[in-house]
């Protein structure tokens, strides 16, 4: 579905991401984890459009998408969540959750879509009038998810799902991600909740400066070899 | 990190580009050669008119009426023998560039006469440069400010806004009314025209109930009409730039049910420009100055030259005359303002200012022939080509035929 | 009684047009953050095709149907100029090079209206007639722009509300990132929202015409006045320009017989002033979020 | 690094070289002069009337354009309202001179007067607004202005103007210069230089500071709104200058010659020539003004037309303006990354640190934080923080993504508010100072993303503010000295993320902090950089007795060289200790836990 080699990326001279291979099958959840500033979100940024990668290929459907703006990509649906729970702020619940017809194929499956997801999170049908900015950081992730769910993307990047929001929803939004997985959509994840996120995914992957040093299974990572593989051999 | 070698290179090269950019603009510039004059060279007649901006409607009609006379005259074999070629200069209204623009006349154009600014402001600027410059001139400008010993060498076709004024009060008093209201525009003839208006009134010990202003090209001014009909006036006194004002400000005054006479300045009589925004109908009871040529009592005629004029510009600019109509009158000034200046500069037998000056204040009496307003009355006293004789007071409303008004002071 | 009458019916109807002018500054703003100065020149433009095209006596359907091809007219126009405005921002960092270029163009606009047409006021007949109120008659065609003011905020209401097209345009400016994210083709957008302000304008030159005293110089207080509303009301605030409009409008004919008529644009700078120190976020605006 | 041998040797040369000008400067403001000097006099001298005038008149529009560009360029703000200041003073000059007679040299100090007022009434939205908010309230004061003019007729003369005659206009000095024509010229260059003066001083550093990022502005020290008000008097001052010489070039004034198409022109001719640049406003005026005016007269129609079209081709294919544009091909062609630039362990005199060491050898909390709460949105990003930092000493802050390190930098610093607890600086009660204030008394931060500025030298960035007096040194003033030079060459645009953030720590460095709050200083640097820098931090501390706060995700670093950690999430501390106290649990917590609350970073 989605494929990575060699892929160099990064803001002004300095490359941020060096030299990263990836695969994600269809239903499959890849966890990505690393110690900050090592190139998760900028990873995610490029396969989503919104930096060209300075070198490597990324082949999405078949196809080099390496030149296809973020929009596009999104339309063909390859979809990336923002971090930090961003919605329109002052659009209602529901008006945020219509955005998504502009990357939904299947026009006349929306109505159904909304209803699904709103089974999903019952909070959010409860506030469907209200303007985004009136929830709280953790509807507002759940929004940002369900209007993803609603494109129905065959590829959804996620950052940092868990940031800014009350500990407490940070599993519903990973048992979100697992059942969004189940229904074939391949599924990358950058989360720092690692422990938490540990159970829900297929396959993770450490990143460390741009580069990957470990991957594997989840139960290959306990908190030990984690803890060395964030830190660098030798401590 | 740039290296000092570059930075000297760049540094002799742009030096090089700035010297090579100086000598261009110089060479360029470079005044040329003072010539003298002969037959065979043409008369060249500097035009400063506001060909932008919001005054480039009036700039845009004198120009048309000045192109008119130069055909006229050089048809006629010219101003001694030499045919007239015109430079134009755009103004847009603004002094600064009135002055630029009479520099660039004077200096680099060398021109021999100059026609222009028409604005009052315009013209106190570029006065002391044409005057220095011993150049004549001709504006259409009206304040009462500009008396012979501001502008030396400077004429006007306007008639004087404190003249009209005059007149404007003196036939309120004839019809013995005691109770008058002013309404004026932001324009500079409005707002003179108002300080003339209020002396006036005061002189005649009339009673002034209120004085309202508009900004020019207002669209609605019933606000204004409302508050001065609080005082209950007899008559309306109305200083405007723009016919199409008068046209709604009339427009106000029957949706107000507000049935009183008004009496305009020159801006009023634009019979066709008023028209098209209030209608024929509503007219009835306005009455404003103009120039004598284009007033008709009921039982003398419409003079002949009067009517040539109007039928040679019309065979002059057959598209531009429609623009032209409402203004016909102004044309006729403008037209005999550059005629003036043919036979000034034929009598004192040179461009230079003092002397055309000089002559046309001896001799503006004995120059009616050919002009359409034949009351020439410049003098020592007075710069206005055209004085109080030359002025009367029309009916914008009922135009017996095209640019000519049926008097209301016969 | 006359006054309230005046203050009303000509103040909220003159102050239609400012509402209308700040409506559709408002949409290419939630669009793109541009403020468009050229939108006074499309309203001139607007009133100078009905001047052009149409008939002395048209009837109704002449005048309606004349109207729709002239506002579509000057909505494709607008979307030329938007092109033109929205191209150096594609790769400067100059994120204020719009204030050059839309008053650019409102320079351009309004020196080829003069080349073309020639300086003459744009004098269009009043097809309506006029009613009684409050013992003074007033043109119908202030109600009528009043109308048009009130339709105008329905029909972007509806468009930002049931259609998608509207949606996004309006929520581009609130995170331009999300909306790429989102599948949202943000020039495209942009474009199509200086079409729809070009329509609204449009319209309001055509069919305001008649009251607006339009010439080739009138352009910049178009421009002027309808931020002064759209200020007033929230930079962005539909709602808010459509009530700021009118009061702004009840505020110079109030200001007329109080003051005089000479400091009536001085008087409207001075609520702006005023607003824009008390309270930068508008009346009707809601205070941003502070950033640290 | 070289320059640190050296350093210690010539350490006598404590201040700085003085540069009036920077280089880049140095080429325009010459350029600028050659070509103002040489389309000024060359006309004149030659007799040619006209274009004297055309030039002259252009040079003072050139003023007014160029105090225009040190308010837009320097110190961001917008104005549309220069036309009106310019009216103002050239109307209080033909007044005074003209109605009252006065002289016209003191008329002319009236008219300046009269700009500094109406400038000062300008900008004092500019303390409340700012963008396109300050742009309209400008712009709606220059169409007011002309028409209270005319309102106020009877004092004014405003609907027919005044005419001033002004003595000894028209008798050459020299080179067919009168007075006027010599002052024109010589306030048009002074104007040029004044601009590239102020371009290379501490002030218009100060201004493209306060521009560019307020908060950085206020932990330097420096006032954002001084600054705007500093560089709206100047620009009033120039445009002042500007407007009263255009009562003696031209002697006659009204209002009509200030129309809002003015200021419009000078706002154009800055951002088309290209603003910040000395000589963009002079191909700014020459291209919009002295081309479609006075060269192309003979197309009179198409006058406006050319001025619009001008203005409009020059901002689609020359973005930054005509001159910024070329500018920025120039640096392309040139500049070449140089690193590193920036090391910051050379800077560092040991044995000026080491003298140090005795006086501040108590270890005394200069910095206490008790029971600090904030909250964003409902949720709690500081929940009852305490945190202790002494003299000497290094405490690190770790955490998880979110779980408040930033917002208790920034509530340390003086930019949140905090809801309760109390901040404490040198066991003064400090809650409520301002972060100005908390700079100016010692307390020095970086940022997450480096505030240094891009189109500033590296020295420039270094030499912003005024070192504190009072305080002893950190940095050796030999070392600096000899860094000048080479720092000055490089502007900052070529530097690498890692170099920046090093610069931005030099700078603090130099304002000789007791308390230093480092926001992941590490992140971009290269390992032995990161190595480097911890050596670093460790003698300034020991000592200088500076009290550092170090926010780092580099956990390696952190307990490498923090004398005392503190482990936080979600606003409260988790663990706190010494690095042998703290086990991997603690360490865990960090890396793993990744629950946050809702921050604004």
């Amino acid at each position: 579905m989605l494929s990575l080699t060699d892929v160099h990326s990064g803001y002004g001279r300095a490359s941020a991401v060096r030299g990263v291979d990836l695969d994600v099958a269809p239903g499959e959840l890849v966890l990505i984890v690393g110690p900050n500033g090592t190139g998760k979100t900028t990873l995610l940024r490029t396969i989503a459009g919104f930096l060209k990668p300075s070198q490597g290929s990324i082949i999405f459907d078949g196809r080099s998408i390496v030149r296809a703006s973020p929009e596009a990509l999104a339309r063909r649906g390859l979809r990336l969540i923002l971090a930090g729970h961003r919605v329109f702020p002052e659009l209602s619940v529901s008006d945020n959750l219509a955005l998504a017809k502009l990357s939904l194929a299947d026009r006349p499956s929306y109505a159904k879509r909304v209803e699904t997801v709103l089974e999903m999170f019952p909070i959010l049908s409860e506030r469907l009038r209200q303007p985004a900015r009136d929830l709280s950081g953790g509807q507002q992730q759940y929004l940002a998810l369900a209007q993803a769910f609603v494109s129905n993307p065959r590829v959804l990047l996620c950052d940092e799902p868990s940031l800014g929001i009350a500990s407490g929803l940070v599993r519903s939004i990973l048992e979100f991600l697992r059942e969004l997985a189940s229904r074939g959509v391949a599924i990358v994840v950058v989360e720092q909740a690692v422990e938490a996120a540990l159970e829900f995914a297929d396959r993770v992957v450490v990143l460390r400066q741009g580069v990957i040093v470990a991957e594997g299974p989840p139960a290959e990572f306990d908190r030990d070899r984690l803890r060395d593989l964030f830190l660098g051999a030798g401590r | 990190m740039i290296s000092s070698r570059v930075l000297r290179r760049t540094t002799s090269a742009l030096t090089a580009l700035a010297a090579v950019l100086v000598v261009a603009a110089t060479a360029g510039a470079s005044p040329q050669k003072p010539s003298n004059a002969t037959a065979a060279q043409p008369f060249k007649l500097g035009l400063l008119l506001p060909l932008t901006g919001p005054l480039a409607l009036p700039g845009s009609r004198i120009r048309t009426a000045v192109q008119y006379a130069v055909s006229e005259i050089n048809r006629k074999g010219g101003v001694r023998g030499r045919r007239i070629t015109l430079v134009t200069v755009d103004d847009a209204a603004d002094p600064t560039q009135d002055v630029q623009g009479v520099t660039k006349l004077i200096n680099q154009d060398r021109v021999d006469f100059i026609f222009g600014p028409i604005t009052s402001d315009g013209m106190l600027a570029v006065v002391p440069f044409e005057t220095r410059a011993k150049k004549a001139a001709i504006g259409v400008v009206g304040s009462p400010r500009l008396t012979p010993s501001v502008m030396r060498y400077g004429f006007s076709v306007l008639l004087n806004a404190g003249e009209q004024a005059r007149k404007m009060v003196a036939y309120a008093a004839r019809r013995r009314w005691t109770r008058v209201a002013i309404l004026h525009d932001s324009g500079e003839q409005g707002k003179s025209a108002n300080v003339v208006l209020r002396q006036q009134l005061s002189n005649r010990r009339m009673t002034i109930t209120g004085d309202q202003e508009y900004n020019v090209g207002a669209t609605d001014m019933t606000a204004q009409l409302l508050s001065l009909k609080g005082g209950n006036p007899q008559a309306l006194l109305l200083f405007p730039t723009s016919g199409t004002d008068v046209g709604r400000v009339l427009l106000g005054m029957q949706q107000l049910d507000m049935d009183i006479p008004v009496v305009g300045g020159y801006g009023a009589h634009f019979g066709a420009d008023v028209a098209r925004v209030a209608g024929r109908p509503a007219m009835t009871r306005l009455v404003a100055t103009t120039y004598a040529a284009f007033g008709k009592c009921p039982k003398g005629g419409v003079p002949n030259l009067t009517k040539s004029f109007v039928n040679g510009i019309r065979r002059f600019n057959p598209d531009g005359f429609g623009t032209l109509v409402p203004a016909l009158d102004l044309a006729a000034a403008v037209r005999d303002g550059i005629w003036v200046m043919k036979y000034a500069v034929e009598g004192a037998r040179s461009t230079s200012g003092d002397k055309v000056a000089a002559w046309l204040e001896r001799n503006s009496g004995k120059l009616g022939r050919g002009l359409v307003n034949p009351k020439v009355t410049a003098n020592r006293n007075s710069h206005f080509l055209f004085g109080p004789s030359s002025m009367v007071l029309v009916r914008p409303g009922s135009e017996v035929s095209p640019g000519v008004y049926a008097r209301a002071d016969c | 009684m006359e006054e309230l009458g005046i203050t009303l019916v000509r103040g909220i109807g003159e102050g239609s047009v400012y509402a209308l002018v700040a409506m559709s500054m408002n949409v290419i703003f939630n669009a793109s953050g541009i403020l468009n100065l050229a939108q006074g020149e499309f309203v001139v433009l607007g009133g100078l095709f009905a001047l052009l095209f149409l008939p002395t006596a048209p009837g109704t359907a002449v005048w309606i149907g004349l109207g729709i091809a002239v506002t579509l007219a000057v909505g494709a126009m607008m979307a030329v100029e938007g092109y033109v405005v929205l191209l150096p921002l594609r790769s400067s960092v100059e994120q204020h090079s719009w204030l050059v270029t839309t008053l650019a163009a409102a320079v351009i606009i309004q020196s080829l209206i003069l080349i073309f047409q020639g300086p003459d006021p744009i004098v269009v007949d009043n097809p309506f007639g006029t009613f009684d109120f409050l013992g003074v008659s007033h043109p119908i065609l202030y109600p009528v722009l009043t109308g048009l003011a009130i339709l105008t905020f329905v029909g972007l209401r509806w468009f930002q509300t049931h259609t998608l097209l509207g949606l996004t345009m309006n929520a581009l400016r609130q995170d331009l990132e999300a909306a790429r994210a989102a599948g949202a083709s943000v020039r495209r957008l942009q474009l199509s929202s200086f079409a729809i302000a070009g329509l609204i304008v449009g319209a309001t030159g055509f069919f305001g015409a008649p009251l607006l005293g339009l010439s080739q110089s009138a352009g910049i207080s178009f421009a002027l006045n309808g931020f002064v509303a759209a200020v007033i009301g929230g930079l962005g605030n539909q709602l808010g320009a459509l009530i700021a409009g009118p009061a702004v409008g009840m505020l110079s004919v109030l200001s007329i017989f109080t003051v005089g008529g000479e400091f009536k644009q001085a008087v409207a700078f001075a609520l702006l002033i005023g607003v824009l120190l008390l309270r930068p976020e508008g009346v009707f605006g809601r205070p941003a979020a502070r950033r640290v | 690094m070289t320059v640190a041998g050296d350093a210690a040797v010539t350490s006598r040369h404590a201040s700085s070289r003085r540069r009036w000008l920077r280089r880049d400067t140095r080429l325009e403001l010459l350029i600028g002069t050659i070509v103002v000097g040489a389309t000024t006099i060359l006309p004149l001298a030659t007799g040619s009337i006209y274009w004297g005038q055309v030039f002259l008149l252009a040079n003072i529009y050139l003023i007014a354009a160029v105090s225009l560009n040190i308010l837009r360029g320097e110190a961001g703000q917008i104005s549309f309202g220069q036309g009106a200041i310019f009216g103002a003073s050239a109307y209080a000059t033909a007044m005074a001179a003209g109605l009252y007679g006065v002289h016209i040299g003191l008329a002319m100090a009236i008219g300046v007067l009269a700009a500094l007022v109406f400038g000062a009434l300008l900008s004092l939205p500019a303390l409340r607004v700012q963008g396109y908010y300050l742009a309209f309230v400008t712009v709606a004061a220059a169409v007011v202005f002309p028409e209270l003019l005319r309102a106020f007729d009877e004092h004014t003369q405003a609907i027919t103007g005044i005419s001033v005659f002004v003595p000894g206009v028209g008798s050459t000095l020299f080179l067919g210069m009168d007075w006027v024509a010599v002052a024109i010229l010589g306030f048009a260059i002074a104007a040029l230089a004044a601009h590239a003066l102020i371009r290379s001083s501490r002030l218009g550093r100060q201004m493209r500071v306060a521009a560019a990022s307020p908060e950085a502005a206020l932990s330097l020290g420096i006032s954002p709104g001084y600054m705007r008000v500093a560089a709206f008097g100047i620009s009033s001052l120039g445009t002042g200058v500007a407007g009263a010489l255009y009562v003696p070039l031209f002697g006659f004034v009204s209002p009509g010659a200030f129309p809002i198409a003015l200021s419009i022109l000078f706002y154009f001719a800055v951002v088309v020539g290209g603003e910040s640049t000395i000589v963009g406003p002079i191909a700014g005026v020459y291209l919009l003004h002295v081309l479609p005016n006075n060269v192309l007269t003979e197309f009179v129609e198409y006058r406006l037309l050319t001025y619009g079209l001008i203005a409009l081709a020059i901002m689609l294919f020359f973005p930054t303006g005509l001159i910024g544009t070329v500018r920025e091909w120039l640096n392309r062609l040139f500049e070449r990354p140089v690193d590193p630039m920036v090391s910051i362990a050379p800077l560092v005199d040991e044995r000026q640190l080491a003298a140090l060491s005795k006086e501040e050898s108590a270890e005394r909390p200069v910095l206490r934080v008790r029971d600090a709460t904030k909250s964003f949105g409902g949720v709690h990003a500081l929940d009852g923080m305490s945190l202790d930092v002494r003299s000497g000493e290094i405490h690190g802050l770790v955490g998880p993504n979110g779980s408040g390190k930033t917002t208790l930098l920034n509530a340390l610093s003086g930019f949140v508010r905090l809801e309760s607890g109390e901040v404490a600086i040198d066991g003064v009660r400090a809650t409520r100072w301002s972060a100005r204030r908390r700079a100016r008394d010692g307390l020095g931060r970086t940022f997450q993303t480096p505030r240094v500025f891009e189109d500033m030298s590296v020295w420039e960035n270094v030499y912003v503010t005024r070192v504190a007096t009072g305080r002893a040194a950190s940095l050796s003033p030999a070392a600096l000295h000899n860094a000048q030079a080479r720092w000055e060459s490089v502007r900052v645009a070529t530097l690498s993320f890692g170099q920046r953030r090093l610069l931005e720590i030099v700078r603090v460095l130099r304002s000789s902090p007791r308390i230093l709050l480092l926001d992941e200083p590490a992140a971009g640097l290269a390992p032995e950089e990161r190595s480097r820098l911890g050596n670093v931090l460790r003698l300034l501390s020991r000592r200088a007795g500076i009290g550092v706060v170090l926010v780092e995700h580099d956990l390696r670093l952190v307990w490498n060289v923090a004398d005392r950690i503190t482990v936080m999430d979600e606003g409260r501390v988790l663990y706190s200790g010494t690095p042998a106290e703290l086990g991997n649990e603690a360490l865990e917590a960090v890396l793993m836990l990744g629950r946050r609350d809702a921050e604004s970073d």
